[in-house]
């Protein structure tokens, strides 16, 4: 089905699924439970989660494959903010050109330092993407003012053009929206004590997103993958059997760039806004440290890593001691300030340090990622069920499976 | 020409800042081979050692003084120092001023045992792991870290002097025939510079005149085989470690007095402490001393206002510009050694 | 030039008896690479001075063998016991194994990349009880020393399989590991091997020979071990293997 | 006039003279063989001529084409491929796809943007890196890492990935090094087979005489850097001079 | 309980957020992370002081001191207020992020907080656009309520262009009008705001201005900027930077001993325009005698800083910080603006505060201008101190300049290219 195999195509079902039903899954707690803390559904966070999936998974395809760990991605991320937000500004605030035109200009800055990076590799590699991304934040949030506005960000103004849609007549700003239809408009539905909101925005960014994983996984099977993959082992044997491997690399490197000018339309879309802070070195590593934590060179694993860390970083960082108090106030005081104090050690302020302990504990716990540990589980639910298990023989089925480990 | 000849003696002292800091990472990362992003935050320890010792030193006890009244208009309380008060205000009052020196000898012990613990309990089950995986531990750690520090310190920068003796600049000028105040040049800074010198010079020749360094370059390429030469590489690479971070506190501490400790300096030093060991070339210590200083030198003259009116925004990317053209002309950076952490 | 080298004394494990009991012995070892199973209970003996040939098809587990017997961490070695002159090296690390006296020449020679010929050389004669000086190694090994100032990974692949032998002497070694040691090596040289095999054995240290030219392995050793699938097929003398016409065909396919 | 031509080329590596003045001509549809003591140059030979070294003077060429400045993958796609003294595979892949590279080279070239079919859905080649596999007699291992073989296994696979390219001329750095008896009898069968079926040229550098003997139509003997005879197998095995420098006293089998 | 699904639009509610049942949330949107968050823990600090003051406990802190007396202590409305927090990490997309959780996920009629101006801005946009009221932090930028000034957002906090108002008489007085100025400016737009005031300023009785050099963000060592300045004919430094900057640049300035040296026969004299008194302590006695401006200080000692003082002193044990002031107020005109309003509706709210005139927040009458919506009152200039008492006795104010002096036009160049729009009740 769609030129997958079957387990790819069950596999493509599932995030489809899951895609479709965030809204409802990610709002799990009744409001008043006191754990609706932990509730995720709104719009901007389901956003986030999938325009960070789809970074995340275009970064894979450069790092998990050929294993060019790019510490500059950010920039191209940066850019396709930049250019989407200029297309919101000049010609209409429908985000279809947008968001070409952010894929558009993000692919050609890829081309060029890609063009210029690929001439070294491993640590070289990194440093010199590394200096080429923070050479654009430098001069994004300086220099380049004119084009960027600087600190502040690129922001619409009541004055802007917007040739395509004619003038605006009302003092307020106008929505981002897909033919029409609002980016920001939203349809509540209350059921069993909880507000789900289905928003057009996220939609939006989730079908994209799934297209986005779908091109992933047909590359991933796909012979040019397989080079990709051969490239990260022994680039030296790619040459002897007639490789070229420079257009190769090249040619992943622009499509991960591309993905993550895609994502930095998107952001634009949902939030016409692009600050330089998108291109800062912490902005690479931290879609790095996605990949890694969910699985560097499978196929969920980067999404998984992007989802958690949002979610840390958004969940987390709100839960204030008021927050903790209503949730001890039954413990005796002195009981309850000291438990108090010690989960705000790790929640609200503190929110970095359960991000770092989640950093060191996932790695030297689960090598392989997040995936590695739902493999973990799978494998341990599979022993439980049939007692005595032999040594798994691989199976001889025609398809070679391009993965060591499962997805 | 005087221009030039300050921002020379500028670009020595900002370089030999770089140099030092660069020094204690290649030899972790060039050296054993592990990205350690968190070599910033050891940085940043080691000036907070300063800054640890400087509140020990000035542990007070309080008297209640009914004259005078605090912010609430209750009656103040005084504060003065134990050390005052046991060795008298004079020898006292110079201790605490002291405190930055001071903390060399403080820092030396506690990087060891800080670089110790990382190594035994964290880093050494990560050698044979991919750099990506490292550099998601070590990133973790890095914050943790720094949390910890952010919570016993604050975020704020904490000031920490130099002595009352180290204030102030020398009109190197005026000893060259310039004019006064032509080109001058802090005391403290001078004393850093010396201080690199030192510490440059000695991780050199421990490295160059002993077997330690070959041992690890070795262990560094093929533990397995060193293993069966008997040789416990672990154990070196603990030494190695603690060694490095040792270097990294002690560079930390002499700065102290430039840039207030704050609890994210680690970071900020993060990135620019891997460009230039990457300049420098992996794997090579003269390499990451020698671009830490031409990066400094760079550096300093981008910032000159005729330099400036000419590329505008030069000096912000000026670091980032040259590593990418001598990366390009020199494959492996200005001395980098072939096969280090190029694939 | 052998003769030579034999007249340099050598009086290290003078005080072991010939006769002493199983010298070196592996006792049911088991060993994992990751999940698959690879060392499947291997069991031998070997007595002071021996030779023994360990033999068997590609792929049968010889080399893994002498990994888990060096103390390797890969494969995993979860059950068996490793005993040599009444030292237990299963408990040791690979290092321990190595100063209570094994050396192993690795099959793919592993040297090491960015130190030179006497570079390597030296590294093995950082730690105590170092074997033969260098200026003896390059005695049986006079190439070496013309490249004595050269990266060690540039030499030729015969080159690097004498580098990896002469580290190994260069330690003082009781049991000698030798992973096909003859490899890649012209034949000319492979009687020079030979005859420092020759020298090795009359000097009392303990060797495993593997090697896949079955002929020349056994007409060198004393006693033969054939693998299969990680398993011992056979445990004898090795005049028997090359007399006995079934055994070669069998496992060796000579 | 041979399909590859090495005229008078020179490598030295500092100090060392590594080729000296080495002529070589190497017969369409012939097998050659390069034999010699360790450090003879054997392998710096190839490596110039399949673009990992540039001699120093000299030229090379291939079927009338000049191979000397070229990239290694454009040597490669006139036609030239080799097995490595040390194997080199894609040791994070299984067996088959390693087999499946440079079946796909063959086919697309030095560089295609294959990106969104699958290789399920590529039969011919799969087929093709199959039938590779089956005749390197190992079929069984397909869905194995590359890097978990064993070593004879590395060697055969490599050898299997080179002749999956269906070259004009193969180079063979010890192929046979640390296989099996059996296994090296079955290679020996497979590369005289390959030879007749396919019409390829092969330069084949070996120690074991026993795989030299049997294939080889002309020996060329190289010491330390120059071509010290070339000639029949024959008439080698009695030459004083290559007995002395190479051979040695006892044959092998 | 469970009731059948109902479907709505966001379109049912009259505004973004209305507040439904007995409660209203407010959100407190501040750094915890970063370079600014102590100053963040501090606004905090005050928020929850003035939800207490609010919701009827605690002293009333200056509740009592302030001139509308609509608030009674009954939360807002009569609904009790609750708060959420969220970390701006002083990213504009980390701050809208937040913020925009607390709009969407917890229903917050009411964004406040932030250190930073790109981050006010940035906040300030989206509050426009998600139709809930803004009330900015620390943010000095003219910009905030110049050219992107919106009609959702309030400024409590005094601008670039008021500090130099302010600034510049005193520093005539002290250090005459012959003097030649050299700009050390943060290169980005809250610097570039700031340099441009000052320069005007100082111009304006004379000053000369030698050179303006522009320093990256987060440069750490300033010594190659700083090295040239006493040759260049200067003898007033000028030091737009803030945070660690301010730190950073005051610290290397006071160590190559500009303030020991003579130039043009005059003492070399340092100026940081914009002081917190968070961030002096990081330069420790290196701010002792130098000039600046800030927006409130604790030793002032009119009724209302008194009561705030002792009201968050005795519950934190410190004195508050300029920063803790504003967000307190803040806090406490957005309520009074609500009560006096009678709605929670952005538009109701904007209208109460706009051309607004109070006493009793601590700087003197204070107006919140209807055209821009920045807020006039008394600036303080204020000196390092020699000889500090304590840990927070730093600064010591030298003059009260009178909101007047430093009012400007509203349509001041400096303030141009902006439109305050419509305000935006959102749904
Ligand atoms: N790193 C590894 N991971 C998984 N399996 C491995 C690994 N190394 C070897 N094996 C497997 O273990 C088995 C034994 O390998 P080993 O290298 O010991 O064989 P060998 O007898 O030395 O063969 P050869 O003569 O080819 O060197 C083989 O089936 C091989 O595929
Ligand atoms: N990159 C290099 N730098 C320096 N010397 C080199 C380099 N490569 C090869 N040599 C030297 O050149 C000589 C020839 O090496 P080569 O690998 O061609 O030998 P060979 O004939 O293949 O030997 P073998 O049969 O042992 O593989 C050797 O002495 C080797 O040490
Ligand atoms: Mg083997
Ligand atoms: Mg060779």
């Amino acid at each position: 089905m769609l030129g997958l195999n079957k387990k790819d195509a069950t596999f493509l079902l599932i995030v489809v699924l899951l895609t479709l039903f965030t809204p409802i899954i990610m709002q799990p707690f009744a409001a008043n439970s006191g754990l609706d803390q932990f509730n995720g559904g709104y719009p901007d966070l389901m956003q986030k989660v999938a325009i960070f999936g789809i970074f995340a998974v275009g970064f894979n395809i450069l790092f998990g494959l050929t294993g060019y760990l790019s510490f500059g991605h950010a920039a191209f991320l940066g850019v396709g903010s930049y250019a989407a937000v200029w297309m919101f500004k000049l010609l209409t605030m429908n985000v279809i050109p947008a968001i070409l035109l952010a894929m558009v200009v993000s692919g050609l800055l890829a081309v060029v330092i890609g063009f210029i990076s690929l001439r070294r590799s491993g640590i070289y590699f990194s440093i010199l993407t590394l200096a080429f991304a923070q050479m654009c934040y430098k001069l994004a949030y300086s220099v380049l003012t004119p084009i960027t506005n600087g600190e502040t960000g690129l922001q619409l103004a009541l004055s802007d053009p917007r040739i395509l849609d004619g003038t605006n007549e009302s003092a307020s700003l106008p929505v981002t929206n897909i033919f029409g239809l609002a980016m920001n408009s939203s349809y509540k539905v209350e059921a069993l004590n909880r507000v789900f909101t289905f928003n057009v925005g996220f939609y939006f960014c989730g079908i994209v997103a799934i297209l986005a994983f779908y091109i992933a996984i047909r590359l991933f099977r796909s012979p040019f993958g397989m080079m990709l993959r051969a490239v990260k082992t022994n680039q030296q044997r790619m040459n002897y059997m007639g490789l070229n491997t420079r257009p190769y690399t090249l040619a992943a490197f622009v499509i991960s760039g591309m993905y993550a000018g895609l994502a930095g339309g998107l952001l634009a879309a949902m939030d016409p806004l692009a600050g330089a802070d998108r291109m800062l070195w912490t902005a690479s590593g931290e879609v790095v440290i996605m990949t890694i934590l969910g699985g560097a060179g499978t196929l969920m694993g980067p999404v998984l890593g992007a989802g958690v860390i949002k979610y840390l970083e958004n969940i987390f960082s709100k839960i204030n001691e008021s927050v903790l108090h209503s949730w001890f106030h039954w413990l005796p005081d002195g009981l309850e300030h000291a438990v108090v104090w010690v989960f705000a050690r790790f929640t609200g302020e503190g929110w970095h340090l359960t991000l770092g302990l989640t950093f060191m504990l996932v790695v030297t716990f689960l090598p392989g990622g997040l995936v590695e540990g739902t493999r973990r589980i799978k494998s341990l639910m599979a022993r439980l069920r049939r007692p005595k298990a032999g040594r798994t023989e691989p199976k001889a089925d025609d398809q070679p499976s391009p993965f060591k480990k499962p997805l | 020409m005087d221009g030039i000849l300050l921002q020379i003696l500028n670009g020595l002292d900002k370089g030999s800042a770089y140099a030092l800091i660069a020094l204690g990472l290649t030899l972790i990362f060039g050296t054993l081979g592990v990205v350690n992003f968190a070599h910033g935050a050891i940085f940043m320890i080691g000036a907070f050692c300063a800054v640890t010792l400087s509140r020990l030193l000035s542990l007070s006890f309080e008297t209640v003084d009914p004259t005078k009244t605090d912010f609430l208009g209750n009656p103040a309380t005084i504060k003065t120092p134990y050390v005052e008060a046991w060795f008298g205000p004079e020898f006292g009052g110079a201790l605490i001023d002291w405190a930055v020196p001071l903390a060399i000898l403080f820092s030396i012990p506690v990087m060891i045992v800080v670089g110790y613990v990382m190594e035994r309990g964290l880093i050494k089950h990560f050698y044979k792991r991919p750099h990506a995986d490292q550099i998601l531990v070590t990133f973790g750690l890095a914050i943790v870290l720094q949390e910890v520090i952010k919570y016993f310190y604050g975020a704020n920068p904490i000031s920490t002097p130099a002595p009352e003796v180290f204030i102030g600049s020398f009109d190197f000028g005026m000893m060259l025939g310039f004019d006064p105040n032509v080109i001058i040049y802090p005391y403290w800074r001078l004393v850093y510079f010396l201080f690199a010198a030192v510490i440059i010079g000695a991780v050199f020749s421990f490295l160059r005149f002993t077997t330690f360094g070959m041992v690890v370059r070795a262990g560094m390429a093929d533990r397995e085989t060193v293993g069966l030469l008997g040789i416990d590489i672990d154990r070196r690479f603990t030494i190695m470690f603690g060694l490095a971070a040792a270097v990294a506190g002690m560079a930390g501490v002499m700065y102290a007095p430039i840039l207030s400790p704050n609890y994210h300096m680690g970071m900020d030093f993060l990135v620019l402490s891997f460009v230039v060991v990457v300049v420098g070339g992996m794997g090579s210590l003269p390499g990451a001393v020698a671009a830490g200083f031409l990066l400094g030198i760079l550096e300093s003259f981008a910032s000159m206002n005729e330099v400036k009116s000419i590329l505008p925004g030069i000096d912000q990317i000026v670091i980032y510009l040259v590593a990418i053209i001598i990366l390009l002309t020199r494959p492996r950076g200005l001395m980098g050694k072939r096969g280090v952490m190029e694939e | 030039m052998a003769e030579k080298v034999l007249d340099i004394p050598k009086n290290i494990n003078a005080n072991h008896a010939e006769t002493a009991p199983a010298y070196f012995s592996v006792w049911d070892l088991h060993a994992y690479y990751g999940e698959s199973y690879i060392v499947q209970g291997i069991s031998f003996n070997i007595h002071e001075g021996e030779i023994l040939a360990l033999l068997g098809r590609n792929g049968a587990g010889k080399t893994s063998t002498l990994r888990a017997i060096a103390r390797l961490d890969d494969p995993m070695v979860t059950r068996g016991e490793i005993w040599l002159d009444h030292q237990h090296l299963h408990t040791m690390k690979s290092h321990e194994a190595a100063i209570a006296g094994l050396g192993l020449v690795p099959e793919d020679r592993r040297i090491i990349p960015g130190l030179t010929v006497e570079e390597n050389l030296q590294l093995a004669q950082i730690v105590e009880p170092v074997g033969w000086s260098l200026d003896r190694i390059y005695e049986l090994f006079p190439r070496l020393k013309e490249r004595r100032k050269q990266e060690g990974v540039t030499l030729s692949g015969g080159e690097q399989q004498m580098l990896s032998i002469a580290r190994a002497l260069a330690r003082d070694i009781k049991v000698l590991l030798l992973d096909e040691p003859y490899e890649g090596l012209a034949p000319v040289i492979v009687d020079e091997i030979e005859k420092t095999l020759r020298i090795i054995k009359a000097q009392g240290i303990t060797t495993i020979l593997v090697e896949q030219n079955a002929v020349r392995a056994l007409n060198l050793a004393d006693r033969a071990v054939i693998l299969d699938t990680g398993t011992v097929v056979y445990d004898g003398s090795a005049k028997e293997v090359l007399e006995n016409e079934t055994l070669r065909a069998e496992y060796l396919a000579i | 006039m041979g399909i590859l031509e090495v005229k008078n080329i020179n490598k030295r590596f500092g100090g060392l003279q590594a080729l000296g003045d080495v002529n070589l001509s190497v017969k369409e549809n012939s097998v050659h063989a390069i034999i010699g003591p360790n450090g003879a140059g054997k392998s710096t030979l190839l490596n110039c001529l399949v673009g990992k070294l540039m001699p120093d003077t000299g030229s090379v060429t291939f079927d009338g084409q000049s191979l000397l400045g070229r990239k290694p993958h454009e040597i490669n796609q006139l036609g030239i491929s080799r097995v490595f003294q040390t194997p080199e595979i894609f040791g994070d892949l299984t067996v088959m796809e390693n087999v499946l590279i440079p079946c796909f080279a063959k086919r697309d070239g030095a560089f295609r943007l294959n990106a969104l079919t699958s290789i399920a859905q590529e039969p011919d080649v799969r087929a093709k890196a199959e039938q590779m596999l089956i005749d390197v007699n190992m079929i069984d291992k397909r869905h194995m890492q590359g890097s978990s073989l064993s070593r004879g296994d590395k060697r055969r696979l490599e050898m299997a990935m080179c002749l999956a390219q269906d070259p004009r001329l193969l180079l063979l750095d010890e192929p046979t090094a640390g296989m099996a008896r059996a296994d090296t009898n079955n290679t020996i069968d497979l590369l005289k087979e390959i030879h007749e079926k396919r019409d390829i040229t092969m330069a084949i550098i070996e120690h074991d005489m026993h795989v030299v003997f049997s294939l080889a139509d002309r020996i060329t003997v190289l010491a330390q850097g120059t071509p010290l005879v070339e000639d029949t197998p024959d008439n080698i095995k009695g030459h004083p001079k290559v007995k002395e420098a190479y051979l040695g006293e006892t044959q092998q089998v | 309980g469970l009731a059948l699904p109902t479907i709505f639009t966001s379109g049912a509610a009259a505004f973004t957020n209305e507040p439904m049942g007995g409660t209203v949330t407010l959100g407190f949107n501040v750094p915890q992370s970063g370079a600014y968050a102590d100053e963040g823990a501090d606004e905090l600090r005050a928020y929850e002081l003035a939800v207490e003051h609010l919701n009827g406990e605690g002293d009333g802190g200056m509740l009592n001191t302030f001139s509308s007396k609509v608030l009674e202590g009954n939360g807002i409305l009569g609904k009790k207020v609750q708060y959420v927090t969220g970390d701006t990490q002083t990213k504009s997309d980390a701050a809208r992020a937040s913020a925009k959780s607390m709009i969407e996920k917890d229903g917050a009629v009411m964004i406040t907080g932030g250190s930073s101006s790109g981050v006010a801005i940035a906040v300030q946009g989206l509050c426009q656009e998600a139709g809930v009221i803004f009330m900015a932090g620390l943010t000095h930028s003219n910009d905030t309520t110049g050219k992107d000034k919106k009609a959702n957002g309030f400024r409590h906090f005094f601008n670039a262009y008021m500090s130099a108002a302010a600034l510049a008489p005193v520093l005539k007085n002290l250090y005459g009008t012959d003097r030649t100025a050299y700009h050390l400016t943060a290169d980005y737009s809250w610097g570039w705001t700031q340099e441009e005031s000052i320069a005007a300023a100082t111009e304006a009785m004379g000053w000369k201005t030698a050179e303006k050099v522009r320093t990256p963000l987060g440069a750490g060592d300033f010594s190659s900027y700083i090295a040239p300045v006493l040759n260049s004919g200067a003898d007033v430094l000028v030091l737009n930077h803030y945070g660690g900057d301010m730190v950073n640049s005051l610290t290397n300035a006071v160590q190559f001993g500009l303030r020991d040296k003579q130039v043009n026969g005059k003492n070399f004299e340092i100026v940081v325009p914009l002081y917190s008194r968070l961030m002096a302590r990081g330069a420790g006695k290196n701010v002792a005698g130098i000039h600046g401006s800030t927006n409130w200080h604790w030793s002032l000692q009119d009724d209302a800083s008194k009561a705030f003082v002792k009201s968050f002193g005795t519950k934190y044990g410190f004195p508050p910080s300029q920063a803790a002031h504003t967000v307190y107020c803040q806090t406490l005109l957005y309520a009074d603006a609500v009560a006096r309003g009678g709605s929670f509706n952005p538009c109701a709210v904007a209208e109460a505060l706009e051309g607004f005139e109070f006493d009793g927040l601590g700087n003197g009458k204070t107006l919140y201008r209807a055209e821009d919506h920045q807020c006039f009152k008394d600036v303080l200039v204020v000196r390092g101190k020699e000889n500090p008492e304590s840990e927070f006795d730093l600064l010591e104010v030298v003059e009260v300049t009178p909101a007047a002096q430093v009012t400007y036009d509203a349509d001041h160049p400096m303030f141009a290219g902006g439109a305050l729009g419509d305000c935006n009740p959102g749904a």
